[in-house]
C-alpha cells in the first residue's frame, strides 16, 4: 500500500510537469491553430539557462523570473522563425517541419554551449522527504504541482477577465475578424509563443531540481506533454490536468507493476484510443462540422 | 473620407481587381454593386490590408493606408462589417460589442462614452439586448449580423464598410437589415456597401459603382443608376 | 510518355552499370540505399504530398519492414524471395493499424498520432526480447538466391530492379482512379464523400500502399546493412525522410530520388569539415548567382532573396569559421529543413521546373489530347427513367436533428415525388443545409426516418448513400482544387471501376477499358455544362460561374437518382442564372429528381414542380409555387411584403 | 517533356560526380577514430578521443611512425549502432584508413566489427567492455581464422566478478538487486553479473532495466527495496545512474552502490552529488599521479583540454584511449608495414614493452587472447568528495 501511494504521488508530480508543457501546446494552438513541436526544448533550454545564473550564485526564487523572462523571449524567437512564415503561406507542413527543425537547433546549441552532460540543478529545498500518508514525497515535488496549478490559473484569469485576454480569444475564434476589430494579431500570435515558451520554461526550472539538467531532456518530454493535451483536448485548462494526472500516474504504475520498458505504452495507447473515440479529447468540445 | 485610386490587387499572381477608382464622401453612403466574383468582397479586404494592393493608392482622410495591416486601418477609424458576419461565437454578445471597442479601451482611440455607446447600440437593436450574456455562436444568422453591424458601430467610426450584409438573410430580415442602414445613414455615418442585392443598395445610397470582372464599369448617382437599362437588365433581373 | 520512358530507362542503365566502373563498395553501397530510400519514399509520398497528411510514423514502419525480415531470417531462416512478400504484407497490416486512429482526425493530430505509433513500434520492437533480440539487435548475411550467395554487388542489381519496378507501380497507382482519390480526399474530403469516394476507405488504402513500400525497403534494407537494431527507426529518421520529400519535391517521383540522394550523403558530407566548405561555397555562389538573375530579370525583388540569401552566405561563413563540423551537424541540418521549408517549398524539382519556365518560356507545356470517342454530350447522362424506385422517391418521417440544445430540423416530413424539381426556400438558419446534409449522411439524425427508394439512409456513411443515388452540389464550392476539371468528374466516375489495385499495377486490359470509357464520358458531362474547352484546366482557375457548373457536372457523374441543388444560382449573373435553368430542365427531362434549395425566387418559382418552406427547423408550408408566393405564413417569415 | 529527361541525366550526373569525388593521397598514416562525440555518452567517447589526440600529438611531435604523421579521421557515430556501420564503411572503402581506435558503446562495436573483420583492418577497442566483443560464446569472430579485434578495456568478465567480490565477499551481503539499462552494454553485463553472483550460489531478488534518457527511476528503485535489497549493482551509464541515487534518496532508501566502471563518470557524480557519495567501481586508471607516466599524462591532459575543476570527465576513456594510440603505434613499427594483417601479427606478438598509462604493457596480446587487460590490472575505486579515489585497502 505504500508503495501503491507512493506510485501515486510520483504519478501527480510527473502528470503536472506533462500538464504545465501541454498548456503551452494549448496556447498556441488556441490562437493560431499552430504547436510549437520544439516545446521540449523550450523546457531543457529553461532548465539550462536556469541552471547558468543557479551556478552564478543566484537564488533560485530570483531565478524563476528571469527564466520566464528568457523562455517569453525564446517563444518569440521561435514564432517570427518558425510560425511566422508558415502562417502566411497557409502551410501545415511548414510550421510542424520548421518547429522540428527550430528545436532541432535549439537543442545542439544547448549542446554546444553546456556540454551533453547532465547537471544536478540545485532546489530551494533539503532533499529530505516528508513523510504523507505512509509515503515519501519531497518538498519539490509539492512545489511543482502548486506552481503547475497556479500558473495555469493566471493564464486562464487573464483570458477570461481583461480585454487582452479576450482579444486573445476573438483571435482564436476568427482571425481575421479580430484584425478589423483593431486587434493585432500577429502580436497576439506570437504572445501567445512567448506565453507558451515561457510556462515551458517555468517548468524546466520546476522539475530540474527533480530530474536533473541537461540538453537532451527536452524531447521525450515534449511527446509526452502532446499524449497530455490531446487527450485532455487542445481546448479544455481542466482536461489536460486530469490528462496529465492520468499519464503520469499510469506511467508510474506500468512501471512498477509490469516492466519499466512499457512504462511510456499505456499513455500512447490511451492517446490513441482517445483519438480514435473522441477525437477532440476527453474535456474538448467537438466542433460541428459545416459544409 | 476614403479615396481609392487605379486600385490593382489579388490573391497570388493574378489581379482581380484591375485600376479601380473609388470615392467616398463624408456623411455619404455609396455602394458598391456587381456579381459574385466581380471583385467587391477584394475591393473591402484590400482596403483593411487582408489582401496586398500591387499597385496604386488608398487615402483615409488624406492619410496613406496603403498595405496597412487590418488593425492599424481600424485603429484609424476605419470599421469593417466582414462578409459572412464572421463574429466571434465563443465569447458572449456584450464580449463581442467590446471587441468592438478594443481601440478605444486601449488607447489607440479616444475611449469616448462607452458604456453610452453600448447602449445605444442595443437600443439600435434591440434583439442584441436580450441576448447580452448570450455565445454569439448561438445566435440566428439574422441576429448575427445585428450584432456584426453593432460591433462595427462600437468602434465610433468615421467609415463604415458593410460587405453584403444581406447575404444569406431571408428577404423579411433584407427589409430590416436595410433598415437599420437607413437609420445609420439619417444619422449622418459615412458608409461604403457592398451588396448584392443592388435594388436595396440603390435605393437607400447616394453613388454608385458597379463592378465587373475586376473593373469599374459604370458609376454615378444611385437614382441615375436605378433606371439605366444595362443595370436593370443585369443586376435588377428579377426584382 | 515516350521521353519520360527512354529517361527511365537510361537511367537504369546507367545505374546498373555503375558498379561496373566504380568498384569501391562503399559508393556501390551508397547509391543501394539511395534507391533503399527511394522505395521508402515513393510510398511516404502518397500520404504526404497526395493526400496531404504529415505522417511522422514512417520510421515505424520501415522498422516493422526491417524487423519482419531480420526475424524471419534468424528465427526462420526463410529464404530471401519469401521474406519480401512477407514483409510487405505485414507492413500493409501495420499501415492498416496505423490508420485506423488516424482517420479520425486531422491535421497536428495526424502528425501526433503517426509519431505516436512510431514510438510504440520502437518500443516494442526494443522490448519484446523474445522475438527481436532487442537492443543487441539482429545480425543478416546477404540473400542467398537459389543456391547463389550474393554479394554487395549482386544485391545492389537486386535492390536496382526492385526499385525500378516500385517506381512503375506506383506510377500507374498514381495516375490511376487511386492517384485521383487521394488528391481529390486532401483538396474536399467532404465532396469526395458525396462523390461516392469514401474517405476513410481511401485514407486506409493510401496509409497501406505507403506501409507496403515502407516495409519492402525495410526489408531490403536489413539485408542491406546486414543488421538490424531498435535505435535506428526513431524520430529523427522519420524526420529525415520528410525532408527527403520536401527537398526533393512533392508529388514527382524524381523528387524523391534526389531527396533520397540528399539525405543519404547529408551525414557523409556533414562529417568532413573541408568537403562542407567547399559545398557551403558551391550553395552560396548558386544561390546569390541565381538571386542575381532574377532580381535582373525583375522576377524577383532584392528583399524576397534576402534571407535565403543572407542563410546561405551565412552558412557559407560559418563553414569556415568553425574547426569541428561534428559539433554542429545537427543545427545545419535543421537549418537546411528551416530553408527548404520556406524558401524551396516545391522542393528542387518544382524549383528547377519554375525556374526554367520563368527564365526560357512562360508558355505551358502541350495539353495531353483526349481522345473524345463518340459520346454525345446527352448520352453522358444516364437517364433514371427506367429505374425501379418508387414512386415516392424520398420520404422523410418526423426528422429531429438537434445540436446541442439547437434543434437545426424539428419534425420535419418531406416527400419527394421521382422526377420532379421540389423547392426548397426558407430564411438562413432555418434548416435547409442541415437537411441537405441528413440526406447526404454528413448528420446523422438524432431520431426520425429517412427513406430513399424505398430503404432507410439512416446510419449510413456518405459514400454509401451517394453510390445509391443521392448526388449533390454545395453551398459553398467543394471542387478539387489542384485537379483539371476532367479529372474533378473522373473522381465521380470512380464508382463505374471495378478493376482492383492488382490489375491498375500491372495495366492490364480490363482497367485499360474502364480508364477509356471514363475518360471519354467525362468529356461528355463537361460537353452537357458547356465546359469541353476547359477540360485540362485546373478547377481553382476556372471562374465561379463555371466552378458552379463544374459541380453540377460531376454531381451527374454518379448517375443519381436524386440530385440535391444547394444554392446553385449564388453569385451568379442574371445570363447565367438564365443558362443554370436550361441546364436543370434538361437535368429533369433525363428523369432524374432534383432537390433545389435557393434565394433567388424567380429560379425557383420558374423550374420547382413543388415547394416547401422551412422556418426555425420546421416546415411551414408545402405547396404549387404559386401556393407558395401568396401563402400568408410564407410572405411573413420569409418573403416580406415587398415581394409579390 | 524533353526538359525531364534532361533533367534526370542531369540528376544522375551530379549524383556520380559528387560521389566520384575522389581522395587525397596517403602521405599519412590514417587512423579512424570511432565514437560518440555527441549525445548521452559523449562524456566518455570526448575524453577517449581526446586520450587519443593527445597520444598522437605526441608520436607526431617526436617524428610521428615510419617517418610518416599519424592522421586521425574522427568520426562521430552518435552511439547509434547504424552510424558505426555506415562509419565504418566509409572509413574502409573511401577514407582506406590503416586501422581504427575507438568504441564506447558495445552496440555500436558489434554491429560494425565485422566491417574491419573482413576488410582485415586491425580495431583496438579501447572503452566498449562488452565481453562479446573479444570472448564467450557470442563472440561473432569464434570460428575466424584470423581475428582483427583487440582491446584495451577491463570487459564485463572481468568486472562483474569485482562487483560481485566487492558486494558478498567483502561487504557480506546476501541479497542484491540488479539495475541495468536496455542497451547492449547493460543487458549483456547484467548477463555477466548474474553468471558471476551464481558463481557465488546467489541470485539477484530483483533485476531491474530502464531506457537511456528516462528521468525517474522510483518505480525501479522501490521494487528493489520492496525485494530487501542490501545493495544495488549497476550497469548503466552516467545520467541514468544519477536518477538511480537520487531516486533512492527520495523514497528514504540508502543501501550502497556497487556498479561497473560507468560510475566514476563525471555526469554520475556531478549529477547525483552527494545522493552519489561512496559509489564503488573497478577502475582501470583513476585521476592521481601515482606512476610518473601517469602524472606526465595528467598534467598533459590537464593543459591541453583544460576540462572543468581539472577532472578528466571520464578518465578511464582519456588513458585507455591514449595507450590504445601507443599499442598501435608501437605495432606498425614493429610490423615496418600499413598492412592489416602485418599489423595484427605484430600486435599479438610485441617485442617490445609499451610503457602505458594504465600500465606497462608487456606482451599484452597473444593470438588467443586480444584483451590487454587482465583481471589483476583494476582496482576498485569510490566516489569521495566529488572525485574517484582508490577504495580502502587499494593502492
Amino acid at each position: 500500500m505504500d508503495i501503491f501511494v507512493q506510485l501515486i504521488y510520483s504519478g501527480i508530480a510527473l502528470g503536472m510537469i506533462y500538464a504545465v508543457v501541454a498548456f503551452g501546446y494549448q496556447l498556441t494552438f488556441s490562437t493560431s491553430a499552430t504547436l510549437n513541436f520544439g516545446q521540449g526544448e523550450a523546457l531543457m533550454l529553461g532548465s539550462m539557462v536556469g541552471l547558468t545564473l543557479s551556478n552564478l550564485g543566484i537564488n533560485y526564487w530570483l531565478i524563476i523570473p528571469l527564466v520566464c523572462v528568457f523562455g517569453f523571449l525564446q517563444g518569440t524567437v521561435v514564432e517570427y522563425l518558425g510560425v511566422r512564415p508558415a502562417i502566411k503561406i497557409k502551410s501545415e507542413f511548414g510550421w510542424i517541419m520548421s518547429t522540428i527543425a527550430l528545436g532541432i537547433i535549439f537543442r545542439n546549441f544547448a549542446e554546444n554551449i553546456w556540454g551533453r552532460s547532465t547537471f544536478r540543478f540545485p532546489g530551494p529545498f533539503e532533499d529530505d522527504p516528508i513523510k504523507l500518508f505512509g509515503a515519501n514525497i519531497l518538498p519539490m515535488e509539492i512545489l511543482v504541482v502548486l506552481g503547475a496549478v497556479s500558473m495555469m490559473l493566471l493564464v486562464e484569469i487573464f483570458n477570461r477577465k481583461s480585454i487582452y485576454g479576450k482579444a486573445v480569444v476573438a483571435t482564436a475564434n476568427d482571425r481575421d475578424a479580430a484584425g478589423l476589430m483593431g486587434i493585432n494579431t500577429g502580436l497576439v500570435i506570437t504572445f501567445s509563443y512567448a506565453l507558451s515558451s515561457l510556462t515551458a520554461s517555468f517548468a524546466g526550472v520546476l522539475i530540474s531540481p527533480l530530474t536533473l539538467a541537461g540538453s537532451g531532456a527536452g524531447g521525450a518530454l515534449g511527446l509526452k506533454a502532446f499524449a497530455v493535451a490531446i487527450v485532455g483536448g487542445l481546448s479544455s485548462g481542466l482536461g489536460i490536468v486530469v490528462g496529465g494526472i492520468i499519464l503520469g500516474v499510469s506511467e508510474t504504475l506500468t512501471g512498477f507493476y509490469v516492466s519499466t520498458g512499457y512504462k511510456d505504452v499505456p499513455s500512447l495507447i490511451i492517446l490513441l484510443i482517445v483519438l480514435s473515440f473522441k477525437p477532440a479529447g476527453l474535456f474538448g468540445k467537438t466542433t460541428i462540422k459545416k459544409v | 473620407m476614403l479615396i481609392i485610386k487605379d486600385l490593382e490587387s489579388g490573391y497570388g499572381k493574378v489581379n482581380v481587381l484591375k485600376k479601380i477608382n473609388i470615392e467616398v464622401p463624408k456623411n455619404k453612403v455609396v455602394t458598391l454593386i456587381g456579381a459574385n466574383g466581380a471583385g467587391k468582397t477584394t475591393t473591402l479586404r484590400t482596403i483593411t490590408g487582408m489582401i496586398k494592393l500591387t499597385s496604386g493608392h488608398i487615402t483615409l482622410n488624406g492619410k496613406s493606408i496603403d498595405n496597412f495591416p487590418s488593425y492599424k486601418v481600424a485603429c484609424l477609424g476605419l470599421a469593417h462589417s466582414p462578409e459572412g458576419r464572421r463574429v466571434f461565437p465563443s465569447l458572449t454578445v456584450f464580449d463581442n460589442l467590446q471587441l468592438g471597442a478594443f481601440p478605444r479601451l486601449t488607447g489607440s482611440r479616444p475611449r469616448g462614452d462607452f458604456k453610452g455607446d453600448i447602449d445605444r447600440a442595443m437600443e439600435l437593436f434591440p434583439k442584441l439586448k436580450e441576448r447580452r450574456n448570450q455565445l454569439a455562436g448561438t445566435l440566428s444568422g439574422g441576429e448575427q449580423q445585428m450584432l456584426a453591424m453593432a460591433r462595427a458601430i462600437m468602434l465610433n467610426p468615421d467609415i463604415i464598410l458593410l460587405d453584403e450584409p444581406s447575404m444569406g438573410l431571408a428577404p423579411i430580415l433584407v427589409e430590416e437589415v436595410f433598415k437599420i442602414i437607413a437609420r445609420l445613414k439619417a444619422a449622418g455615418t459615412t458608409m461604403l456597401l457592398v451588396e448584392q442585392f443592388a435594388v436595396g443598395a440603390l435605393n437607400i445610397a447616394d453613388y454608385a459603382y458597379v463592378l465587373e470582372n475586376g473593373r469599374i464599369s459604370m458609376h454615378g448617382p444611385a437614382s441615375k443608376l436605378k433606371n439605366d437599362p444595362a443595370i436593370k437588365a443585369a443586376y435588377l433581373g428579377g426584382h | 510518355m515516350r521521353f519520360k520512358f527512354l529517361a527511365l530507362a537510361a537511367g537504369i542503365i546507367i545505374l546498373s552499370l555503375f558498379p561496373i566502373f566504380q568498384t569501391n563498395t562503399y559508393y556501390i553501397h551508397m547509391v543501394e540505399r539511395i534507391l533503399i530510400y527511394s522505395i521508402l519514399l515513393f510510398g511516404l509520398d502518397i500520404v504526404v504530398g497526395y493526400t496531404g497528411q504529415v505522417s511522422l510514423g514512417h520510421a515505424g514502419l520501415f522498422g516493422v519492414g526491417a524487423y519482419t525480415a531480420g526475424i524471419l531470417y534468424f528465427k526462420l531462416g526463410v529464404p530471401f524471395l519469401i521474406i519480401l512478400p512477407i514483409a510487405v504484407i505485414v507492413s500493409c497490416l501495420f499501415g492498416a493499424l496505423l490508420a485506423l486512429p488516424a482517420l479520425k482526425v486531422v491535421g497536428p493530430y495526424i502528425a501526433m498520432v503517426t509519431l505516436a505509433f512510431g514510438t510504440i513500434i520502437q518500443i516494442l520492437i526494443n522490448e519484446m526480447t523474445f522475438l527481436t533480440e532487442g537492443p543487441l539487435g539482429i545480425i543478416i548475411k546477404k540473400p542467398i538466391i537459389f543456391g547463389f550467395q550474393t554479394k554487395e554487388i549482386h544485391y545492389y542489381w537486386i535492390v536496382l530492379a526492385i526499385s525500378a519496378l516500385s517506381l512503375v507501380v506506383i506510377n500507374r497507382i498514381l495516375k490511376s482512379r487511386l492517384g485521383r482519390s487521394f488528391e481529390a480526399l486532401r483538396d474536399s474530403p467532404v465532396a469526395c464523400d458525396c462523390m461516392g469516394v469514401s474517405v476513410y476507405k481511401y485514407k486506409v488504402y493510401a496509409f497501406i500502399i505507403s506501409a507496403g513500400f515502407a516495409g519492402l525497403a525495410g526489408s531490403l534494407y536489413a539485408y542491406s546493412e546486414q543488421y538490424i537494431s531498435p535505435n535506428t527507426y526513431v524520430f529523427e529518421l522519420t524526420v529525415l525522410f520528410l525532408l527527403a520529400i520536401i527537398m526533393g519535391g512533392r508529388k514527382t517521383r524524381l523528387g524523391a530520388i534526389i531527396g533520397a540522394a540528399i539525405v543519404i550523403t547529408l551525414p557523409q558530407l556533414l562529417g568532413d569539415v573541408k568537403l562542407f566548405r567547399i559545398v557551403a561555397t558551391a550553395l552560396a555562389f548558386v544561390v546569390v548567382a541565381g538571386s542575381a538573375l532574377l532580381i535582373s530579370k525583375k522576377m524577383s525583388t532584392v528583399r524576397k532573396v534576402a534571407v535565403p540569401v543572407i542563410g546561405t552566405v551565412g552558412l557559407m561563413a560559418f563553414s569556415y569559421l568553425i574547426k569541428n563540423i561534428s559539433d554542429w551537424r545537427l543545427s545545419i541540418f535543421g537549418f537546411m529543413i528551416l530553408l527548404v521549408v520556406y524558401y524551396l517549398q516545391d522542393g528542387i524539382v518544382g524549383f528547377v521546373n519554375n525556374f526554367y519556365m520563368r527564365i526560357f518560356s512562360s508558355k505551358k507545356s502541350a495539353r495531353d489530347q483526349i481522345d473524345v470517342g463518340n459520346f454525345d454530350k446527352d448520352d453522358a447522362i444516364i437517364s433514371a427513367k427506367n429505374s425501379s424506385a418508387p414512386d415516392q422517391l424520398l420520404n422523410l418521417k418526423s426528422v429531429l436533428m438537434q445540436f446541442g440544445g439547437l434543434k437545426a430540423l424539428h419534425d420535419v416530413d418531406l416527400i419527394v415525388k421521382k422526377g420532379t424539381i421540389h423547392g426548397l426556400i426558407g430564411p438562413n438558419g432555418s434548416g435547409k443545409s442541415t437537411l441537405i446534409n441528413v440526406l447526404t449522411g454528413i448528420y446523422v439524425p438524432t431520431s426520425g426516418t429517412v427513406e430513399f427508394s424505398g430503404s432507410s439512409i439512416v446510419g449510413k456513411v456518405s459514400a454509401k448513400i451517394a453510390l445509391s443515388g443521392i448526388a449533390r452540389t454545395f453551398q459553398n464550392v467543394q471542387l478539387f482544387n489542384e485537379m483539371t476539371a476532367i479529372e474533378n468528374i473522373m473522381v465521380g466516375l470512380n464508382h463505374t471501376y471495378k478493376s482492383n489495385l492488382f490489375e491498375i499495377a500491372l495495366n492490364l486490359p480490363r482497367f485499360k477499358r474502364e480508364e477509356l470509357a471514363a475518360k471519354q464520358r467525362a468529356y461528355g458531362l463537361l460537353k452537357f455544362v458547356g465546359l469541353e474547352e476547359l477540360a485540362n484546366e485546373e478547377a481553382r482557375n476556372l471562374t465561379y460561374g463555371k466552378q458552379r457548373l463544374l459541380e453540377i457536372a460531376r454531381a451527374l457523374a454518379l448517375d443519381p437518382n436524386l440530385l440535391l441543388l444547394d444554392e446553385p444560382a449564388a453569385g451568379l449573373t442574371a445570363p447565367d442564372i438564365k443558362e443554370l435553368l436550361l441546364i436543370i430542365k434538361k437535368i429533369k427531362d433525363k428523369g432524374i429528381t432534383i432537390i433545389l434549395i435557393e434565394h433567388h425566387m424567380e429560379v425557383v418559382m420558374a423550374v420547382s414542380d413543388v415547394v416547401s418552406v422551412l422556418d426555425f427547423g420546421q416546415k411551414i408550408a408545402e405547396g404549387k409555387p404559386k401556393e407558395i408566393q401568396n401563402n400568408p405564413k410564407v410572405i411573413e417569415a420569409y418573403l416580406g411584403a415587398q415581394t409579390t | 517533356m524533353i526538359r525531364k529527361t534532361n533533367k534526370f541525366v542531369l540528376a544522375v550526373c551530379v549524383l556520380f560526380a559528387s560521389i566520384i569525388a575522389s581522395t587525397s593521397f596517403a602521405q599519412t598514416i590514417k587512423i579512424g577514430v570511432d565514437g560518440p562525440f555527441t549525445g548521452g555518452s559523449s562524456s566518455m567517447g570526448v575524453s577517449m578521443r581526446d586520450g587519443v589526440r593527445l597520444a598522437a600529438k605526441e608520436i607526431n611531435a617526436a617524428g610521428g611512425v615510419l617517418g610518416k604523421k599519424l592522421e586521425l579521421i574522427e568520426r562521430d557515430d552518435e552511439a547509434k549502432n547504424e552510424r558505426g556501420v555506415e562509419i565504418a564503411q566509409e572509413l574502409i572503402n573511401k577514407e582506406k584508413i590503416v586501422a581504427v581506435v575507438g568504441f564506447i558503446n558495445t552496440g555500436v562495436a558489434l554491429a560494425s566489427h565485422r566491417f574491419y573483420q573482413d576488410a582485415k583492418i586491425p580495431v583496438i577497442n579501447n572503452v566498449a567492455t562488452g565481453t562479446a566483443l573479444t570472448k564467450g560464446p557470442s563472440f561473432p569472430f569464434k570460428d575466424a581464422k584470423d581475428v582483427f579485434v583487440f582491446r584495451t578495456s577491463a570487459r564485463d568478465e572481468i568486472q562483474s566478478p569485482m562487483i560481485v567480490n566487492e558486494a558478498i565477499t567483502v561487504r557480506g551481503f546476501k541479497k542484491v538487486a540488479i539495475l541495468a539499462d536496455s542497451t547492449n552494454y547493460g543487458q549483456l553485463g547484467q548477463a555477466d553479473l548474474i553468471k558471476a553472483l551464481a558463481a557465488k550460489n546467489i541470485t539477484p531478488v530483483t533485476t531491474e532495466k530502464f531506457n537511456v534518457g528516462d528521468t525517474d527511476m522510483t518505480a525501479q528503485v522501490l521494487k528493489a527495496k520492496s525485494a530487501g535489497a542490501e545493495a544495488i549493482l549497476t550497469y548503466a551509464i552516467g545520467p541514468e545512474l544519477a536518477q538511480i541515487a537520487n531516486a533512492m534518496a527520495k523514497v528514504g532508501w540508502k543501501v550502497p552502490l556497487i556498479g561497473s566502471w560507468t560510475l566514476s563518470m563525471a555526469n554520475f557524480i556531478d549529477s547525483a552529488g552527494k545522493n552519489g557519495e561512496g559509489a564503488i567501481m573497478p577502475q582501470t586508471f583513476i585521476q592521481a599521479p601515482t606512476t610518473p607516466k601517469r602524472k606526465a599524462f595528467i598534467e598533459a591532459y590537464l593543459k591541453e583540454f583544460k576540462p572543468k575543476n581539472d577532472r578528466i570527465d571520464s578518465p578511464v576513456s582519456a588513458a585507455q584511449g591514449y595507450d590504445s594510440v601507443y599499442l598501435l603505434a608501437a605495432a606498425i613499427k614493429q610490423a615496418n608495414s600499413l598492412e592489416g594483417d602485418k599489423i595484427r601479427l605484430a600486435l599479438e606478438d610485441l617485442k617490445t614493452p609499451v610503457v602505458g598509462v594504465v600500465k606497462t604493457y608487456n606482451k599484452p596480446f597473444t593470438k588467443d587472447d586480444h584483451d590487454a587487460i587482465t583481471d589483476k590490472d583494476p582496482v576498485m575505486g569510490i566516489v569521495k568528495n566529488a572525485r574517484v579515489v582508490a577504495a580502502k585497502g587499494q593502492k
